[in-house]
């Protein structure tokens, strides 16, 4: 069990978790020396894994997953601890890893109670990695809920503002997520397996049995849908973004965007499309005017708002509601496009909040119309925010344009009026997405300082500069390579192509 | 026979009244009282049915052990002659009330069960005493010894260990600080 | 003139419903417990009844009942411990007094 | 041809972007400045080493028989969007883009230069040069694009440098909105673009540019004659990529960035804004020339949208106050006026092969002058601007005799702008006024009536700086030509537009490759020039010595004045429908909604649940007895459900 690489991103976690409870309360550098020790084994590691992947796919080995293993967890369900990765997870566990490890460096001088911080940052770790390498279900849905759950502390304990009614509705409007998909899972795991034969919570198997009964599949899909969706902000089921982000401390925020909402995301096309393919063919519609809606009125939404953290979560609304837009296009082309969006928004939302909340550290405040003239003050942080605002609107050599382009390629190949008029209203997002970046970069960044007090502001420190740093180089690296990135998304969706095209 | 018949007809008006004014009472101190008449009566049951070792254990730990300890914990916490309060009147109906439909429900189901109307229903006391066996202390002993069915020396053992808990719990709980 | 079921089930019907009237009634803890005792008993006695009216071939009614009255014993006795510690802290055994650990 | 000189022409700036875009801070002022110059001085070399293998080396993969071919250096997978729809990025040589190549890194290279001694004082001299060479790579990536997603990214990097450099003075609110709004406005434009890449390559399953232009009539078979609204889908998706040749290239009506653009520094006004980068749309049409040609509305298009706002701008020109507006419009009207040219051109006219694909040498003819003399003239103005510290031409005037280099040279752009003969400019207005004549005499004579007031709105701007009444302020602040690294570049591009025009262009650069010889049509070339030295009589007679006619002028037809004055009132309109409507309604609704109904309603579930919780909460109050009455009247209850169910 132990000899494979997959279990280890669950064990890591839990074992800076061990590290973290000997460690004083009081002894920051003790604190600091497990994070960093952990998450830079945890990103070598989901390095080693994607290098590693990459060379058993380049040898030919095309298993839909690779790395798998299952061990017996709860036999009278049949629940196993199945593991296993296809290029997505692995890319998965890679955004993962980077964000962990820059949101380590971002949450550098978190106060109070550093140690319990860092604490249930480490076990919102160990869900977000348990959910990716998971394909059993069940277990799924466990490291999901164990990931749901910190959040709530964090954010009521080291959040700012109203972070109790935050927090509570964040978990609260999660919960019914899980409360929706709970239910879609356990009608998967009854319909799982052809009469008389063994009910099971693989992916994998439920798959090759796609043993579900159509008439079933309409309501269990928008169950898993739903669920997923709520995490994934889809409109009307969104808001619980804005104010928990806005009250969440910088590096939940990043973790939260960054990867917890991927969560959303990845669940839809694993489980919701994946296994019930008739529904999501016949369904998808209702869903995309959803999700189209996400699109446009999260990127309007945000043009007004004030408090930097609220235009980044409806900003965020806007661009997760595109990752599940596009997933719904139900093509290959539109669907690799989703999953590089689910890269792009992880990592530029990441560098947005950790910076937010680097001003936020400086100016003690959030509001645009308090601030002005930032670049001046704070060169570095300023030039670090402009570049997170290009790859938001989609510059060509920083992500977005990558993620955003193959999806729009992608869903123009659906021919029909009423795909087409939402691809016309979701690249119209572009613009406005243009607008409200300009908008906080001008007011914020640009033109005469609007405080007197915050020329006594200093730039960025040693680790913010690191944090940053790794989430540029990323961003850019994307935007600069897609295509190995592209390829080996593009090969992990084959199967989930193949079974709706069976399932027409 | 007739001797059962006036034995059963004395301990039930004991049983009836007693218990009605153990809870009608003001004094606290008669009420334990009565019910410790309504314990005795439940144990001269017990003996009727042919359960002697039950009606011993009811009259020992009944009479014998709880009712002392409820003597010295009334005696412990009240001053002697104080009157109970008044309780409020709604609860006193609402009590009333409950009791009285309680007792009116679980008597019409007693006399519409189908189960005792039957053959074993509606046979009388001397019946049933024939027709099992008698109940002999080597029975019992096997019983609680035994690890087969019908036998009991796991909940026994667990009893045990309950009664030490309670042991320990009580003087942890009621120990001075 | 025949002394069956129903003769004996009676009583402790009437036992148990003043137990009832009494455990809703009553302010005085011990007072509730006693009416406690009498719901208890009530049901030890139709333990007993019905096992031998109904299966006098079998003893299980009869040591459940033995097992009640264990436990009941315990549970008084834990039950008697509290409720002279709750005299001690607060100085009064009246229900009504005790949701001051509320505030 | 190696791979190396053309991936070196890509590399060099981009090297240049990063080293001092990472490592200015670092550097002195001098350091950054001469290796800026220097790289561009590379990039520029490099540049013209290929250009003239390609247009002089006679090598057989650039020309058979005289017909100069379209040849891929290099075309590298970038990102395969399906298996059909690869994105590459590669370099495309042919006439064009080899013509572009060396007029970005000329100007490039002069802007380089000038800016040296422009920029010398302001603070972020590093990031500007930084800047520059970002926009540097990213047009020479533009143009030798060798399909037309590679284009798109690349127009929209040109986009992103343009609002740095315009947002360069970034303390000052008024560059920070220009910049913006030239971002967003160009950004709505591309999303045209977008929507027709889209479109088109639906339909041709291929991005590359040679593809779908060696056989256009193929394009338009792929369609398979499907429509949308009552035209033809090609004929949207050729309309929508040209929206994005609009917004880059200031055409009404999105027009309305350009001139607030002339906020950001001059040389980059120069580079950016009248050479290179406006022109863009310009080279966009005549990069899908061929398809355009198949598909006669969105030529139609395209002409009516140049003639109105070559007409329009021009008309606006004569009567803005700040010289860079000035030239900011001039510059609209010309880019507008190469619009035309395109639009006009077709393959196959009436009037014999000569005219065919007239309207395309002549534009890019233009294209290629105009590049040169609007760059001379911009940096004229960043002397003047240098030397006056004003934009305003009211503190001007007078000038002949304090700054003689800058006078000379700005008269030599003027003439050239103007279409008198020899300068550069004649041949090339020459040669767009004939095809324009040839397609429809209309077009000829509407464009015609335009250079006129081409030639009238420069003249005035030149006699009231230059000549006029000096300003009084003269004595305290005695105004003097620039230092060398500024009069150099003015002298160069003075030259180049003195002689650009006898350069054979017709045969370097046309449509489909083979060679064309030009002379010029008598009537037309006649008829232009009287025009011309009409206007420029007319601007000396108002003008050159202070009088009051302007002033009657302006009397005469206040109206008019003032609505050109603030420019047909575009801004306000723009204004409105953002601030207003967009801002005011669509997005403060959209917030409203989202607060006060469906997070009001999610917290309205949790509202409701509280308070049922409340009401029930007396239950739940830890009172033993009241339990048990529950407790007891429940199972009375469900006993009598029981029986009921049982009767």
């Amino acid at each position: 069990m132990f000899g494979n690489i997959l279990i280890w991103f669950v064990i890591i976690p839990v074992l800076m978790m061990a590290g973290l409870g000997v460690c004083r309360n009081s002894s920051m550098a003790a604190i600091r020396a497990v994070m960093v020790i952990g998450s830079t084994i945890l990103l070598a590691l989901a390095i080693w894994l994607c290098v590693d992947f990459l060379a058993l796919r380049g040898a030919g080995v095309d298993d839909e997953m690779l790395f798998t293993g299952s061990w017996m967890w709860y036999a009278p369900l049949n629940i196993h601890l199945a593991v296993g990765v296809d290029g997505i997870s692995v890319l998965m566990l890679l955004l993962s890893a980077v964000i962990v490890f820059a949101g380590t460096f971002a949450s550098w001088k978190i106060n109070p109670l550093p140690k319990n911080f860092f604490l249930w940052f480490a076990l919102l770790s160990t869900g977000v990695f348990g959910f990716f390498i998971s394909i059993d279900m069940f277990t799924m849905f466990m490291f999901y809920e164990v990931a749901l759950i910190p959040m709530y502390l964090l954010i009521g304990v080291w959040g700012t503002g109203r972070k109790e009614y935050s927090a509570m509705k964040l978990t609260l409007m999660l919960m019914g997520g899980s409360a929706f998909l709970m239910l879609g899972l356990l009608g998967i795991y009854w319909h799982s397996a052809p009469a008389g034969g063994e009910l099971t919570w693989n992916i994998l198997e439920i798959a090759r049995n796609n043993a579900v009964d159509p008439s079933w599949q309409n309501l269990l899909f928008c169950f898993t849908f739903v669920g997923f969706g709520v995490l994934g902000a889809m409109f009307p089921f969104h808001t619980w973004s804005p104010d928990g982000h806005a009250c969440a401390p910088t590096a939940v925020s990043m973790l939260h965007a960054g990867v917890l909402m991927k969560l959303g995301g990845y669940g839809c096309f694993r489980i919701a499309i994946y296994l019930l393919p008739a529904a999501a063919n016949e369904l998808a519609w209702i869903f995309i005017i959803l999700t189209g809606i996400s699109v446009v009125y999260g990127a309007f939404s945000a043009c007004v708002q004030t408090d930097l953290k609220y235009i980044n979560a409806y900003s965020s609304v806007s661009h997760c509601g595109m990752v599940l837009f596009a997933l719904l296009m139900l093509n290959q082309t539109a669907m690799t496009g989703a999953i590089l969006q689910m890269l792009s928004h992880g990592l530029m939302t990441a560098l947005f909040f950790a910076l937010i909340g680097m001003i936020y550290g400086r100016t003690h405040t959030r509001d645009i119309r308090e601030m002005g003239g930032l670049m001046q003050i704070m060169p570095y942080l300023g030039v670090c925010y402009m570049i997170a605002g290009f790859a938001s609107l989609g510059l060509p050599g920083l992500s977005g344009f990558v993620a955003e382009m193959t999806i729009f390629f992608g869903a123009w190949e659906d021919a029909d009026m009423f795909h087409r008029a939402f691809v016309v209203a979701a690249t119209c997002s572009i613009v406005i997405t243009a607008v409200y970046i300009l908008r906080v970069v001008g007011k914020l960044l640009l033109g005469k300082v609007h405080d007197e007090h915050h020329l006594q502001l200093t730039d960025a420190t040693w680790f913010e500069r690191f944090s940053t740093v790794t989430l540029i180089v990323c961003i850019a690296g994307i935007g600069f390579f897609p295509n190995w990135i592209n390829e080996t998304i593009q090969h992990s969706f084959l199967p989930i192509i193949h079974a709706l095209q069976n399932a027409i | 026979m007739v001797g059962n018949i006036i034995l059963y007809f004395v301990v039930a008006l004991v049983i009836t009244v007693f218990s009605v004014m153990a809870v009608t009472t003001k004094k606290i101190l008669r009420a334990a009282t009565y019910l410790l008449f309504v314990l005795l009566g439940a144990a001269v049951f017990y003996f009727q049915l042919g359960y002697e070792f039950l009606g011993a254990i009811q009259v020992a730990v009944y009479a014998g052990g709880i009712m002392v300890l409820f003597v010295f914990a009334i005696l412990l916490t009240n001053k002697p002659n104080e009157n109970e309060n008044p309780l409020r009147s709604h609860r006193q109906v609402v009590g009333v009330i409950a009791s009285v439909i309680g007792c009116g429900l679980l008597l019409w189901a007693l006399f519409t069960m189908p189960m005792l109307a039957t053959a074993e229903g509606t046979r009388s006391l001397s019946d049933a005493l024939t027709s099992g066996p008698d109940i002999t202390m080597k029975m019992i002993g096997e019983a609680f010894t035994g690890t087969e069915k019908y036998q009991y020396l796991l909940p026994f053992e667990a009893v045990s260990v309950l009664l030490l808990a309670c042991i320990i719990g009580g003087v942890t709980v009621a120990r001075k600080r | 003139m025949n002394l069956d079921i129903l003769w004996y089930l009676v009583p402790s019907v009437i036992m148990f419903c003043c137990g009832v009237y009494g455990f809703v009634t009553r302010k005085n803890m011990i007072a509730m417990l006693v009416s406690l005792e009498l719901m208890l008993n009530s049901a030890d006695l139709n333990f007993a009844i019905f096992n031998r009216f109904l299966f006098p071939d079998k003893m299980e009614g009869m040591v459940f009942t033995l097992f009640a009255i264990a436990i009941a014993a315990a549970e008084t006795a834990v039950a008697i411990a509290i409720i002279i510690n709750i005299y001690r802290s607060i100085g009064s055994t009246e229900i009504v007094e005790t949701n001051k650990m509320k505030h | 041809m190696g791979i190396t000189l053309p991936i070196l022409i890509l590399a060099m700036p981009f090297f240049m972007f990063l080293l001092l875009g990472l490592g200015g801070v670092k550097m002195s002022r001098k350091v950054a400045g001469v290796l800026g110059i220097l790289g561009m001085g590379t990039t520029m070399t490099l540049a013209y080493i290929v250009a003239f293998t390609y247009f002089f080396s006679g090598d057989a993969a650039f020309i058979i028989d005289g017909v100069r071919q379209q040849f891929q250096v290099f075309d590298v997978t970038w990102l395969a969007f399906t298996e059909r729809l690869v994105v590459k990025i590669g370099f495309l040589l042919d006439p064009i883009s080899a013509m572009m190549l060396v007029v970005i890194t000329t100007i490039s290279f002069m802007v380089h230069l000038y800016s040296w001694g422009y920029m010398e004082s302001e603070r972020g001299f590093q990031r500007y040069y930084a800047f520059l060479n970002l926009f540097s790579f990213s047009m020479l990536g533009l143009v030798v694009a060798t399909n037309i997603f590679q284009m798109y990214i690349f127009w929209e990097l040109v986009g992103v440098s343009s609002f740095l450099l315009i947002g360069f003075f970034y303390r000052l609110p008024s560059a920070v909105s220009a910049s913006k709004k030239a971002f967003i406005v160009t950004r709505f434009a591309d999303l045209g673009f977008l929507l027709g890449i889209l479109t088109l390559t639906f339909f041709t399953d291929t991005f590359n540019f040679v593809d779908m232009t060696s056989n256009p009539m193929n394009v338009l078979a792929q369609t398979g004659g499907a429509t949308f609204m009552g035209a033809s889908v090609l004929t949207w998706a050729m309309v929508l990529i040209f929206t994005g040749g609009m917004g880059k290239s200031a055409m009404l009506p999105l027009h309305i960035w350009l001139p607030d653009a002339m906020e950001g520094p001059t040389p980059v006004s120069a580079l950016i804004h009248a050479a290179t980068m406006v022109v863009a749309g310009v080279y966009l049409v005549a990069r899908m020339f061929p398809v355009y040609c198949v598909v006669e509305a969105s030529m139609t298009f395209i002409t009516v949208v140049g003639a109105i706002t070559a007409f329009y701008a021009a008309v606006v020109a004569c009567t803005q106050i700040d010289i860079k507006r000035v030239l900011a419009f001039s510059t609209i009207s010309q880019i507008a006026f190469m619009m035309v040219s395109l639009g006009v051109a077709r393959d196959g006219m009436p009037g014999g092969e000569h005219y065919s694909g007239l309207g395309y040498m002549a534009g890019m003819f233009h294209l290629f002058t105009h590049a040169m003399f609007k760059a001379l003239l911009f940096l004229g103005a960043g002397a003047l601007i240098h030397a006056v510290h004003s934009n305003d031409y009211t503190k001007m005037g007078g000038l002949r005799k304090y700054m003689p280099i800058t006078h000379w040279t700005f008269l030599i752009g003027c003439l050239a702008i103007a279409g008198i003969p020899p300068f550069s400019g004649f041949f090339s207005k020459d040669e767009m006024l004939a095809a324009m004549f040839n397609n429809n005499w209309i077009w000829g004579a509407w464009m015609t009536m335009v250079a006129g007031l081409t030639a009238f709105y420069m003249f005035r701007l030149y006699f009231l700086i230059f000549w006029w009444e000096e300003n009084p302020n003269y004595k305290h602040h005695r105004p003097h030509d620039a230092p060398w690294q500024m009069s150099l570049p003015l002298i160069i591009l003075a030259a180049v537009s003195v002689v650009a025009g006898f350069i054979p262009f017709g045969e370097l650069v046309t449509w489909n490759g083979v060679s064309y010889h030009i002379h010029l049509e008598a009537p037309v070339a006649v008829t232009s020039i009287i025009v011309a030295l009409c206007a420029i009589a007319l601007a000396a007679k108002m003008y050159m010595r202070k009088n009051t006619l302007p002033e009657k002028f302006r009397k005469a037809m206040p109206g008019l004045w003032t609505a050109a004055h603030h420019r047909f009132y575009w801004d306000e309109l723009y204004i409105f429908i953002t601030h207003k409507i967009i801002f005011g309604i669509i997005c403060s609704a959209i917030a409203w909604f989202d607060r006060h109904v469906i997070d009001a309603t999610m917290d309205g579930f949790a509202k409701v649940t509280q308070k049922v919780s409340f009401a029930i909460r007396g239950l739940q109050g830890g009172n033993v007895q009241a339990y048990v009455l529950w407790y007891f009247f429940g199972a009375v209850a469900l006993a009598l459900i029981t029986w009921i169910c049982l009767l």
